[in-house]
């Protein structure tokens, strides 16, 4: 299997589904610039730099995708959607169901987040969860390469707006990613590692801390089972259901605040349609209710990392 | 081809703004009656609307706000569909899941209305690059108030159809009020078509109380914008005559300034032009008043009749 | 004890406010021609008309807050925050951190949402949960008369950016209002009705369904405990932790989609915190995943009624 | 009473010009090293900052953004402290919580420093309602980019600023550059003072690497703000040397342009000029860059000493 990058990852997805089908283009703010092969392979007109002005950029692209386009937007840094939010909720999440049906919004936004470039709070905050509270919006959340390739993909091919955050600690970490076409359905998480002790679930880098943490785990007798969510919406209710069934306790993990984050809406699902199989309480580890910190230390202490993992999961099957 | 819009007369245009009157003051009506909810009317500015949509190609594309029943109507709208959206039935454009802010009809080429102002600016931009990219012959008109040319969105708009060279003609319905704010508390100087140069777009204002100004004007614009495949600006400047939304008692209204723009109401103006010309004798006009006036009860009648959407209607529509 | 509508509550609430501090002040759109009253009474600087730009009403309170001033701010419905989260977000709630506490942010944002008008889905959005992911930030959303008066005036002398939302539907509905100076704390939960059997909990218009819901139960011997949230950022946790303690059993309802919404933040929060005393699964009544319709049947179909909460108490107390 | 910063003469604005190179230069190169994170320098403008600024009086406000390295040091901010900043430590202005994009130093009256382009733009008119409110006699200085200006946020901001008359001195440094992007692909016309107009302000546009050009234009700009109490919009024409955020290849810029704009290196220029016109000597002007080399030197030392912030910082400062 090749190696590429979840930046390269992310460029060949583009590549091959702007080969696939003429109706789809790219653009954003340097867009042309930063991937140029692409404007190589497929013109100016398909992959275009933008002036900078994310609200133009996200209702352009609602505009498009409603009347034969597929765009794919590229705005950067997840902050940068405050910009964007009446065209990505008012006008894309909502004129399909107020117009009774007759548009749809085939549009993915890509955004990056997450600590590892020490650029602070402007640059840096998971706002993820913000969008799985809006009606008629997807939400994506890679881990790996493959996944980057196989859920952009199938992110391009989805008739609905899709957010695809890319967690930005993890752009540039070569991981192998399956020849050919390769296409990762929405809304399936993927189990990791399977366990029978505790549920670690998550989604972005913190998924690798899950990983590290179940080695560390095992090694002290805790059989954990992890899980990458991947899709943050829909979600896999049925796979977190089914693996707390099994082993009754549940650790939800993300780097994104804990209040309110994504980790509660699981949480909340799993004290109501889980209960009876629930041996202790559900925790969730998540960044601090702050904004993220440009010095390294902080930054890097935001997110929960395996040391924390491990000490609540121990806690939790003591 | 010449668009077949290009061949209509004073007489027709004046027939679908009392209309769009007709249909307005129904709703006015039935809001006071507690029938119909209240509603943003455009009375007073029918002939902005009308006028611009009669110089508008049938494959042309139109994105509106909430002040949008002459465009609707215009475009040719049934007014009994119309007010079923207004009143939230199944038989509305849109389901009634819209209500009477932000009805589309794709059908008529009515796109993605949105009510947030400066919502429709936003959207612009996309249909006109599917236009262009696509090689479709339509150019889009968007329609929008002079408080909406107060959003930023205004200025990336133009600004971006300017550098991707986008063939969209912006509407402004200078109607001097943006909801219970005269235009001369948010902005200075009176011209928002002052606004495209610093763009590389050119701008105009018409009369927008003389509908055959507004349609020559129009007729103008769209022919550019359609030759050059690059945006224009033009003002209609009107007047609000009724207030922002039903039920509203426009104590906030200068009285001198509601009396002058009445007396210039485009409608009177129309109907007085074509009856001293001898072009529509004043019993036909009468008729024609007759026709509309019964146009509009046989569409509340429809409208009326119409269920409300089921309740599992709540959730459906919602992703594709 | 006078009666007042919530409007002419935030009304005395200002006057109060603007009176105690002439760095109070009011601007939004109409807003100076919809309380003309404060006009008449503190002149056209302390109360603007602004142009419609949402994104300048907010940056400039943040602006003016940071130096000297004390806005409010009437953004008038929930979804047109769409236009403001840059100044919202990113200035108000984070320049406080970013500048290591050189700045504070005493500005206090309005905003209607909720159903009640029939004005569709660009109108009605309640979107209070995206404010409380977001770090920095304080929410209120009051239920009562009482409550729009003196939440406001504490909002107004935090020094914090608030969010205060304005369910649409209790808008004009009269409520006693204590005479004289009356300020009611932010982040402190009110016990409505005490109960043994199941905690409602609530915020909103929707507090007073559980309170019909809760008469109602009464008479099928279920004594329910009824909490109107008021605040939903800083979270009153001592006070649902207590009641949950007590029942054993929690519902929580609101009239946002349940979908990541505040009540799944109190969910997880109980699952974790009180899962001992839990003696059944934590429900959440919220609304669908979908936008608001306008069509009248289907906007009050949205929010969780009393029907609706009496069914989902009576089963989990089965 | 004429405010202290009149009385400045070029050489002290050469030394503080010289001062931002060195600065940047020391972050280049720590970054190279992998000790300094990357930032955005301000490499080729220096002029356009420290000929701004200098026109300023003690008691005006700053609002700058991401490419703030100019205004802070011109303004007196203390190198050592602002290096201790980017590396994101504790002694640093923002306790090492903002690191380079956002710093402000409220001491100085540099305001509400926001790296969201545009953000400073929607600040300033807030920070000017209370100097106007309040009675106090500064005026607000609004530095952004030609990239800020292409969001709807800098058409918001300068409506309103001329609605409420508010005491803004915007400041466009137009640097060709916005990110990856020229700024001949984002919009048409090249000057941003020209979008000044339709909002009823006055505009300029002055060479932005000429510092006394620069200072002589924002003297009569401040000037007339602070007497009429009205914004004015000022353009700075310059050229960003280095890349956007370092490192950068700059492979996406076009050499010819890049070697025309070298060769109007501000500060050369201004070198150029006091020592042809005797008013610095050579050995005087090599003693001067010693000055500020060692400055920095010593700045470096002390940022690297200072401390990494305790890791509860990460939960102070949130709320009030
Ligand atoms: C973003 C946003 N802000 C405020 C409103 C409330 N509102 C609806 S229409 C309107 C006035 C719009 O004025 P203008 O653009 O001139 O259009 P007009 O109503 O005069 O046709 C306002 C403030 C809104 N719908 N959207
Ligand atoms: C809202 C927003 N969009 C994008 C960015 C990323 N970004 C940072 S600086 C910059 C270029 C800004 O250009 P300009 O305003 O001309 O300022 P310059 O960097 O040239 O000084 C971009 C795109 C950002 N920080 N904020
Ligand atoms: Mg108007
Ligand atoms: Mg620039």
């Amino acid at each position: 299997m090749p190696t590429l990058t979840p930046f390269e990852a992310i460029g060949a997805a583009l590549a091959e589904e702007m080969r696939r089908d003429p109706t789809v283009l790219v653009f954003g703010e340097g867009v042309a610039t930063k991937r140029h092969d692409l404007v190589d392979e497929f013109g100016p007109a398909r992959v275009r730099n933008t002036p900078l002005a994310e609200g133009i950029i996200a209702g352009t692209a609602a505009g498009a995708a409603a009347t034969g386009l597929r765009p794919v937007i590229d705005l950067l840094f997840a902050p940068f959607l405050c910009y964007a939010m009446d065209e990505l909720v008012n006008s894309a999440g909502k004129l399909r169901f107020i117009s009774g049906g007759q548009f749809a919004f085939p549009l993915v936004t890509l955004a990056m987040t997450g600590g590892g470039w020490g650029v602070g709070a402007q640059h840096n905050h998971n706002n993820e969860a913000w969008f799985v509270h809006s009606p008629g919006l997807k939400v994506l959340m890679p881990s790996s390469a493959a996944d980057f390739k196989g859920l952009l993909k199938s992110a391009i091919r989805d008739d609905n707006p899709v957010l695809f955050f890319i967690d930005l600690a993890l752009l540039h970490q070569p991981g192998e990613v399956p020849d050919g076409e390769h296409v990762v359905p929405l809304g399936k998480a993927k189990v990791l590692r399977p366990g029978s002790d505790v549920t670690l679930l998550s989604y972005g880098k913190t998924v690798h801390a899950c990983l590290a943490a179940a080695e560390q785990l095992a090694a002290a007798g805790i059989v954990a089972e992890v899980i990458d969510l991947r899709s943050l919406k829909p979600l896999d209710e049925a796979a977190f259901l089914t693996s707390v069934h099994k082993t009754g306790r549940l650790l939800v993990v993300h780097e994104a605040a804990r209040i309110a984050g994504v980790g509660a809406e699981i949480a909340a699902q799993v004290a109501e349609r889980a209960f009876a199989s629930l041996r202790a309480p559900i925790v969730r580890l998540g960044g601090p209710d702050a904004p993220a910190a440009a010095s390294h230390p902080l930054e890097q202490a935001f997110a929960p990392d395996a040391a924390a993992i491990v000490a609540a999961a121990r806690s939790l099957c003591r | 081809m010449k668009p077949k819009s290009q061949i209509v007369d004073e007489t027709t245009l004046l027939e679908q703004m009392l209309l769009v009157r007709a249909y307005e003051e129904a709703i006015v009506a039935g809001s006071v009656a507690g029938k119909v909810p209240g509603t943003c009317t455009s009375v007073g500015q029918e002939a902005a609307g009308v006028g611009v949509v009669s110089a508008l190609a049938g494959d042309d594309l139109i994105l509106t706000n909430h002040r949008s029943a002459a465009h609707l109507l215009a475009r040719g709208a049934d007014p009994g569909r119309l007010l079923a959206e207004v009143m939230g039935r199944r038989d509305g454009y849109c389901k009634g899941k819209s209500g009477s802010l932000h009805i589309s009809v794709r059908e008529l080429g009515v796109m993605l209305t949105s009510t947030i102002v400066g919502g429709e600016l936003s959207l612009a931009t996309g249909v006109a690059l599917s236009q262009k990219m696509l090689g479709r012959p339509g150019i889009v008109a968007c329609f929008f108030g002079d408080g909406a040319a107060c959003e930023g969105v205004f200025h990336e708009s133009l600004n971006l159809a300017s550098v991707w060279q986008l063939p969209i003609l912006y509407i402004c319905e200078n109607n001097q009020w943006q909801a219970f704010v005269h235009r001369r508390e948010t902005m200075k100087g009176e011209h928002i078509s002052e606004r495209a140069a610093p763009y590389g777009i050119d701008g105009a204002t018409v009369d927008g109380n003389d509908v055959l100004a507004v349609r020559s004007a129009a007729l103008a614009a769209a022919e550019g914008v359609r030759s050059s495949g690059r945006p224009f600006l033009l003002e209609t400047w009107t007047y609000r005559s009724r207030g922002h939304f039903e039920p509203d008692d426009q104590a906030y209204v200068d009285p001198a300034e509601h009396a002058a723009w009445l007396a210039r109401d485009p409608i009177a103006r129309s109907r007085q032009r074509l009856v001293d010309s001898g072009r529509l004798p004043p019993e036909e006009a009468a008729a024609l008043e007759r026709r509309v006036r019964e146009r509009i009860v046989a569409a509340l009648a429809f409208a009326d009749a119409s269920p409300f959407p089921a309740l599992d209607e709540m959730t459906t529509d919602v992703y594709a």
